[in-house]
């Protein structure tokens, strides 16, 4: 029944530009909640309203385009710029690859809408919390359906423009901003990158269309054709590189991730699990082409990759604040995204991407929910046993955490296992042991989560449960969590893998036992009531220290960057240049008080001056 | 015969020696009495020169040099009564108003 | 003959004006002056030129010292002004300035004598015999040539007369007069 | 005669105010008004240009005799680019005009004929054909810009307005010995003794001599475009200027340097200017990345925002000496988009001065409780300032680096680095005056009641919204403005080229 009414979908033509609606719904009504003051009612609806329609008309494209797998839609607004040789409109293109980010971008946005709703509810700036919410989906989908890359990179500074805004939406305290700023120049350290990286490729291949780019590339830059051609190659891709990992939270610059959670909840929810930090995922799967030109590149990925993986995961195992867990483990399921992507697997990396997106944003929406309702305590030691007082948390929690450990017939299970099996086609099996030790603590730290703060003894009473629409949210996003278990055939066609080898039954039977396995040592560990208790021996204390500060890179960037930035800028304060001027002045008036000196209005000094002039001038005229 | 030489040693000593009063002597007197000094230091050379070429225009430049000193002398003077009349005083360090 | 008187008239110029400008009391340097004004004029006689020598007599020494003499007879004070004149110029203190004088003479008589460039002077060691000129020929070319000379001359004269008599008038106005009123002058 | 009348005007237009204000004090704003809406009206017809197809090498051209002796003609012409800067100096006249309205009460008369004469001088800059000419309304420029500043500034004003006309008049001073240079050899050279633009530009000077007077040309718009060896009199003026002269002063003062540089430099100087590109790049990169250092640390927010420009014209210098079509083009819209973001910052502070008494960034704070109008249009024009695609400043940005990315890759590596610099800066501004914790001087001027301090005035939130709309617009479509300075800017380029 279900597939003979997908194909009577197949044959519903839905008109091209109704791709242009989807960007430009938010944005519009983002518009109007700037300019318009409308009561409280109407901002629901408008805001709620626009990424609902967006989503309708994405699910209208999925329906639309179910069967086929190479399709192609554009659209387009017109000119942006045309000097002779750059030439740049405003046009969107569908394939199968945008298709799937626009429906997680609309489809869980949408719900996470829902969600904000309740949960921003009695909080004064409600408008303004919508305006923001509204323009970073309409940026991001620009991102997703941008045809050039110059339009890419519009979306990509609007992105970290909203991201900016909502993470220092509770402008009166200090830290929001001072994390709102980090989080912006973070981002806009890679940008800078990537835009240079956008210079290089406009002269290397004259164009910055992204199709065409691509076609171009390859037919330039013939694989491993001649050592200038990849080199270059390999130049562009890394420095598209920094720009996706200063987007994506990856190794050299992650450490704006945490300290974001500063936001509402469901602005980390949509931002920093679903959308945002995927943007760097995308653009690498935007770019396969040119990035399988120069393997190193490639290599760099993976390697990016599996060490932000390890990283993250290590860290988010020993934090106490419920949200700063879930950052670290999205740095982590990024990290298996950009591993995925070095082995040339985009297809199964944009699949884990759209699964993390359901599953993670479960768990933000459900912490943000059990945070609301405990009265705003982030500290998972602070809960316990909560089981009972709020069910639908709980499940929707237990949900999430099963999908991120990737217990078996979840999402994760599915997307992840699809990974480890694509690495050991590569043939990386080094990395493949790195991803299961990942996957291992992964599911250590959801365990170690869960337990904590649903089971064993009440803590604090939770003073007021979740509103309707945040639950109808939590709920709606439990059945993707489980069963999006199909990878959609239009990546697979679009980003064709390496060819399957087969596994050894170690490398079949490992992935499945590891997450069992790791939650078993969680819930014995918890018994013995582990965690939270004070480490005896000072090594573990300070490897617990290291861990929590997300292995000292804040100390690191703080100490090699900020410090030496601010004190070089502070010792010119008042800028030696002008302090040469003001010299100049100085000895003007110091020559000036040397010469009035002569006249000191006595006739004898006068005239001896006289004298002494004649003998000067007679003895130059003899002397010379 | 004079040599012109020992003329001219002459005048130009007369005349250092003029230098010499002006600058050294804080009495506003002396310093015009030195000024005389090196005005006949001039006019020696110049009836010298007269002198020397056989021709009358050094005397002529004499008298009008005489006519000058005269003048000049007059003029001095009574500036000196009228300083002496302000600040009883004839040491020329004393008028130092027009200081820069 | 005529050389011995030169150097007789020479060194008593020079020393009487040495002792001008080192003397202490105003009316010995006047004198001194006076007798270097004699030394000149006779040497002016000695160079041919009586007319000048006697105008040297006549007016410079005559008139003009005399006219120094007065002044200085008016505005001294006696004892007071002869210790205050002790203070104000000490041969020793003004070193500085008979150095300077000394390097000018020096440079001057190297550059004028010829040194620089001997053949300045020409003929045998600058000796020439003396034609004297007579007042007649002087007459000729002062009211020759030289009229407009005579002229500005006198308007010189006048104007020196004007300014002097104008400078030294006693002052009428209060600014002028202070308190115990100028009963010297 | 058009153009001719468009300089009258406001030349009038001042002087009636000045006498006008015998009558009345208030007389004085209305009548700067009617004449800086009246000078609308020559240029009106010219609008057209932006749909013509094939721009005409000049859009008017009035050539009139001066002083025939030395064949030194008043000629105004006016092509795309003359046209452009002329529209954004009518502009920002009557911003400045807007924010000149309430905040300044004292001896209005002369204040408006000041306004009106220094915009005459710049308009004059930009239309002048004849060297001479332009020289004369250099001169014409700065002196009532000095006025404005040494009477009514703020607080050690004599000291900044001194500074400034000191620059300004050394850059000049340099400026006149290289025309008189250029003249004397363009007649050596040619025997055509000549002072018109069109005539020098048919065979530029060649030899050693002219790359001495090129590189005088050069250090005289560095100096009034403040590049960095000579920009230490923009953030002394614009701290003790008050609103409506920073306003002209950032706008379309800076501006001159930049059209001086692409008008008179590239074209009468290839050979020259070629040669000493490379040094220009450096002082343009390193302007960039030290303004933007200067403007990190600064206390005082106009200062902050003048180091600010001082970065963003590090741009257009780069723009100028990449040789580079899009550098070109990037360089007239970051005049354009610079020019009004700028000054909007100026609108701003001078709002927040005249309601909270302060510019210290340490008194100020949490202005989004207590101005929130001002505040989101505050945050708008500080995001442009940082360059956020779809506003102006970023396509400007943008086409600068592409343009030196192709001779000078490290250059724009550097003044990419700006882009980053540029955020901090950018965000200071933004975090410590619209959010954080309230100020002190923002709860001082709480406690003497709300009704003081009113949110924009729907004249200033007007203002700022025409400002908006037109950044918007030439962020999203810029193409009108390029395709009017496109065909000179070629002739430029080809000419370096050859």
């Amino acid at each position: 029944m279900l597939t003979n009414f997908l194909s009577y979908g197949v044959d519903m033509q839905i008109p091209d530009s109704l791709l242009m609606l989807i960007p430009l719904l938010p944005f519009v009504s983002s518009l109007i909640l700037i300019f318009v003051n409308p009561p409280k009612k109407i901002v629901t609806l408008l805001g709620v309203g626009s990424v609902g329609c967006a989503a309708l008309i994405a699910l209208l494209f999925n329906i639309s385009l179910w069967g086929q797998t190479d399709y192609v839609i554009k659209a387009g607004f017109g000119n942006w710029m045309t000097i002779d040789k750059l030439v740049i409109n405003f046009d969107f293109y569908l394939d199968a690859l945008s298709l799937v980010m626009i429906s997680i971008i609309t489809g869980v946005g949408f719900f996470i809408h829902l969600y904000s709703t309740g949960f921003m509810d009695e909080d004064t700036d409600y408008r303004r919390y919508f305006a923001y919410l509204n323009m970073f989906v309409s940026a991001m989908l620009v991102l997703v359906l941008a045809d050039n890359m110059l339009l890419l990179y519009l979306g990509w500074e609007g992105v970290g423009l909203c991201s900016y805004l909502l993470i220092g939406f509770w402008y009166k305290n200090r830290d929001n901003n001072m994390a709102a700023n980090k989080a912006f120049l973070m981002t806009r350290i890679g940008d800078t990158g990537m835009a240079i990286g956008l210079f290089l490729l406009f002269y290397q291949l004259g164009t910055l269309n992204i199709q065409d780019m691509q076609t171009q590339a390859v037919a330039v830059w013939a694989p491993g054709s001649d050592l200038q051609g990849n080199s270059m190659a390999t130049l562009c891709c890394l420095l598209l590189l920094a720009g996706a990992v200063g987007k994506s939270a990856q190794l050299p610059l992650q450490n704006w991730l945490p300290d974001a959670m500063a936001g509402p909840t469901p602005v980390s929810a949509l931002i920093h699990a679903a959308t945002m930090v995927t943007a760097g995922v995308y653009l690498i799967a935007r770019n396969t082409q040119l990035f399988q030109l120069s393997p190193d590149a490639m290599f760099v990925v993976a390697l990016v990759g599996t060490c932000t993986l390890l990283l993250a995961a290590t860290a988010a195992m020993v934090q106490n604040d419920v949200k700063r867990i879930l950052a670290y483990s999205t740095i982590s399921q990024i990290g298996y995204m950009f591993l995925a992507l070095g082995v040339g697997a985009g297809s199964v990396a944009v699949f884990h991407l759209m699964t993390h997106a359901f599953f993670k944003a479960l768990l933000f929406l459900s912490a943000g929910a059990l945070i609301y309702s405990v009265h705003h305590e982030h500290n998972i030691f602070k809960m316990g046993g909560l089981l009972k007082k709020l069910p639908v948390v709980a499940a929707s929690f237990a949900v999430g955490c099963a999908a991120l450990a990737s217990l078996p017939f979840t999402s994760g299970f599915f997307s992840k296992e699809s990974i480890l099996e694509k690495i050991v086609d590569s043939g990386h099996t080094e990395l493949w042991w790195a991803a299961v030790i990942g996957a291992f603590i992964t599911a250590f730290y959801s365990g170690r989560l869960f337990f904590v703060v649903f089971l064993g003894k009440m803590q604090q009473e939770p003073n007021h449960t979740p509103t309707k629409t945040m639950h109808i949210a939590l709920l709606v996003l439990i059945v993707p969590s489980i069963f999006a278990w199909m990878q959609p055939q239009g990546l697979i066609a679009l980003m064709p893998g390496l060819p399957s080898k087969g596994l050894s039954d170690l490398q079949h039977w490992l992935p499945i036992f590891t997450p069992i396995a790791a939650l078993m040592l969680a819930f014995g560990l918890y018994r013995a009531n582990f965690f939270g208790s004070e480490l005896k021996s000072p090594a573990l204390q300070s490897i617990h220290q290291l861990l929590k500060s997300g292995w000292g890179f804040d100390f690191i960037y703080h100490h090699l960057f900020v410090l030496p930035f601010k004190w070089l800028c502070h010792i010119n304060r008042n800028d030696i240049i002008d302090l040469f001027y003001r010299r100049l002045e100085d000895t003007a008036r110091l020559m000036h008080g040397f010469v009035t000196g002569f006249q000191n209005g006595r006739l004898r000094s006068y005239s001896a001056s006289l004298v002494l002039f004649c003998v000067l001038a007679i003895s130059w005229v003899v002397l010379k | 015969m004079i040599s012109i030489h020992w003329l001219l040693f002459l005048s130009l000593a007369l005349f250092s020696i003029g230098v010499y009063g002006v600058v050294a002597r804080r009495n506003l007197l002396f310093i015009l009495l030195s000024l005389e000094i090196m005005l006949n230091a001039v006019v020696l050379l110049f009836i010298a020169g007269s002198s020397f070429h056989g021709n009358p225009d050094g005397q002529i430049m004499y008298l009008l040099i005489l006519t000058l000193a005269a003048s000049e002398v007059a003029v001095g003077l009574g500036l000196v009564i009228h300083m002496y009349r302000q600040h009883h005083t004839l040491d020329v360090d004393k008028l130092s108003q027009l200081r820069g | 003959m005529i050389e011995v008187l030169f150097f007789i008239a020479a060194a008593v110029a020079l020393i009487s004006a040495a002792m001008t400008v080192t003397a202490h009391n105003a009316v010995h340097g006047l004198l001194y002056l006076v007798v270097t004004m004699l030394a000149i004029s006779l040497i002016f006689f000695l160079l041919g030129s009586p007319f000048a020598a006697a105008l040297q007599v006549i007016v410079y020494a005559g008139a003009i010292m005399v006219l120094f003499i007065f002044v200085t007879m008016m505005l001294h004070q006696g004892e007071k002004s002869l210790l205050e004149e002790k203070q104000l110029f000490q041969i020793s203190g003004s070193i500085g300035a008979f150095l300077l004088s000394a390097v000018l003479l020096v440079e001057l008589v190297y550059v004028l004598a010829g040194f620089a460039s001997p053949q300045l002077i020409n003929g045998s060691e600058g000796y020439f015999t003396i034609q004297t000129i007579t007042v007649k020929e002087l007459g000729i070319q002062l009211y020759g040539p030289y009229q407009l000379l005579v002229v500005i001359a006198a308007m010189m004269l006048l104007s020196a007369l004007i300014s002097a008599i104008h400078i030294a008038r006693r002052q009428k106005n209060p600014m002028q007069a202070d308190e115990e009123g100028d009963q010297t002058l | 005669m058009i153009l001719l009348s468009l300089l009258l005007i406001p030349l009038i237009g001042g002087i009636v105010a000045w006498y006008s204000e015998r009558f009345n004090p208030d007389y004085p704003r209305w009548v700067a008004l009617a004449s800086l809406i009246l000078c609308w009206v020559p240029v009106l017809p010219y609008f057209s240009a932006f749909t013509l197809e094939q721009m005409p090498q000049w859009l008017v051209d009035e050539p009139m005799r001066w002083i025939p002796r030395l064949n030194i003609t008043a000629h105004l012409a006016m092509d795309g680019l003359s046209f452009l800067l002329v529209i954004l100096t009518l502009a920002m006249g009557l911003v400045a005009l807007s924010s000149a309205w309430t905040e300044i009460k004292k001896r209005t008369g002369f204040f408006y004929l000041n306004l009106l004469w220094t915009l005459a001088g710049v308009m004059g800059v930009f239309l002048a054909m004849d060297l001479f000419l332009f020289f004369v309304f250099w001169e014409v420029m700065l002196v009532p810009m000095y006025l404005l500043i040494a009477i009514w500034g703020y607080e050690n004003r004599q000291y900044a307005a001194f500074k400034f006309f000191m620059f300004t008049q050394a850059g000049g001073l340099l400026m006149l010995l290289s025309l008189a240079g250029l003249v004397i050899l363009h007649y050596q050279q040619t025997h055509i003794l000549s002072f018109d633009y069109t005539v020098l530009v048919q065979n530029p000077i060649t030899g050693d001599l002219a790359y001495w007077i090129a590189v005088g040309f050069t250090v005289a718009f560095i100096v009034k475009l403040p590049a960095l060896p000579f920009h230490s009199w923009l953030p002394d003026a614009h701290t003790q200027a008050p609103t409506a002269a920073s306003v002209i002063l950032a706008a379309v003062l800076l501006k001159t340097g930049g059209y001086g540089l692409i008008r008179f430099v590239l074209p009468l100087f290839p050979d020259a200017a070629k040669a000493i590109a490379p040094l220009m790049m450096t002082i343009a990169g390193v302007g960039v990345v030290y303004g933007a250092m200067m403007a990190f640390v600064q206390k005082d927010l106009k200062r902050l925002i003048a180091y600010s420009s001082v970065s963003h014209m590090g741009f257009v210098l780069l723009g100028c000496f990449a040789m580079n079509i899009y550098a070109l083009q990037g360089a007239v819209m970051q005049m354009l988009a610079h020019g009004i973001s700028t000054s909007a910052l100026f609108v701003l502070v001078g709002m927040i001065q005249y309601r909270f008494k302060t510019r210290d960034l340490d008194k100020l704070g949490g202005l989004w409780q207590q101005v929130p109008r001002l505040s989101a249009i505050g945050l708008f024009f500080g995001v442009a300032s940082l360059g956020m695609p779809g506003l102006g400043n970023f396509v400007a940005e943008f086409l600068v680096l592409v343009g030196s990315f192709e001779k000078y890759p490290w250059y724009t590596v550097v003044a990419a680095s700006g882009l980053i610099l540029g955020a901090i800066y950018s965000l200071i501004i933004i975090y410590k005056t619209f959010f954080g914790p309230r100020g002190d001087s923002v709860q001082t001027s709480e406690v003497k009641g709300a009704a003081e301090v009113t949110d924009t005035s729907n004249r200033e939130a007007t203002t700022l919204l025409v400002m908006v709309v037109i950044l918007v617009y030439m962020g999203v479509h810029p193409q009108p403005f390029m395709d009017m300075v496109q065909s000179n800017l070629l002739q430029t380029i080809a000419k370096g080229l050859l």
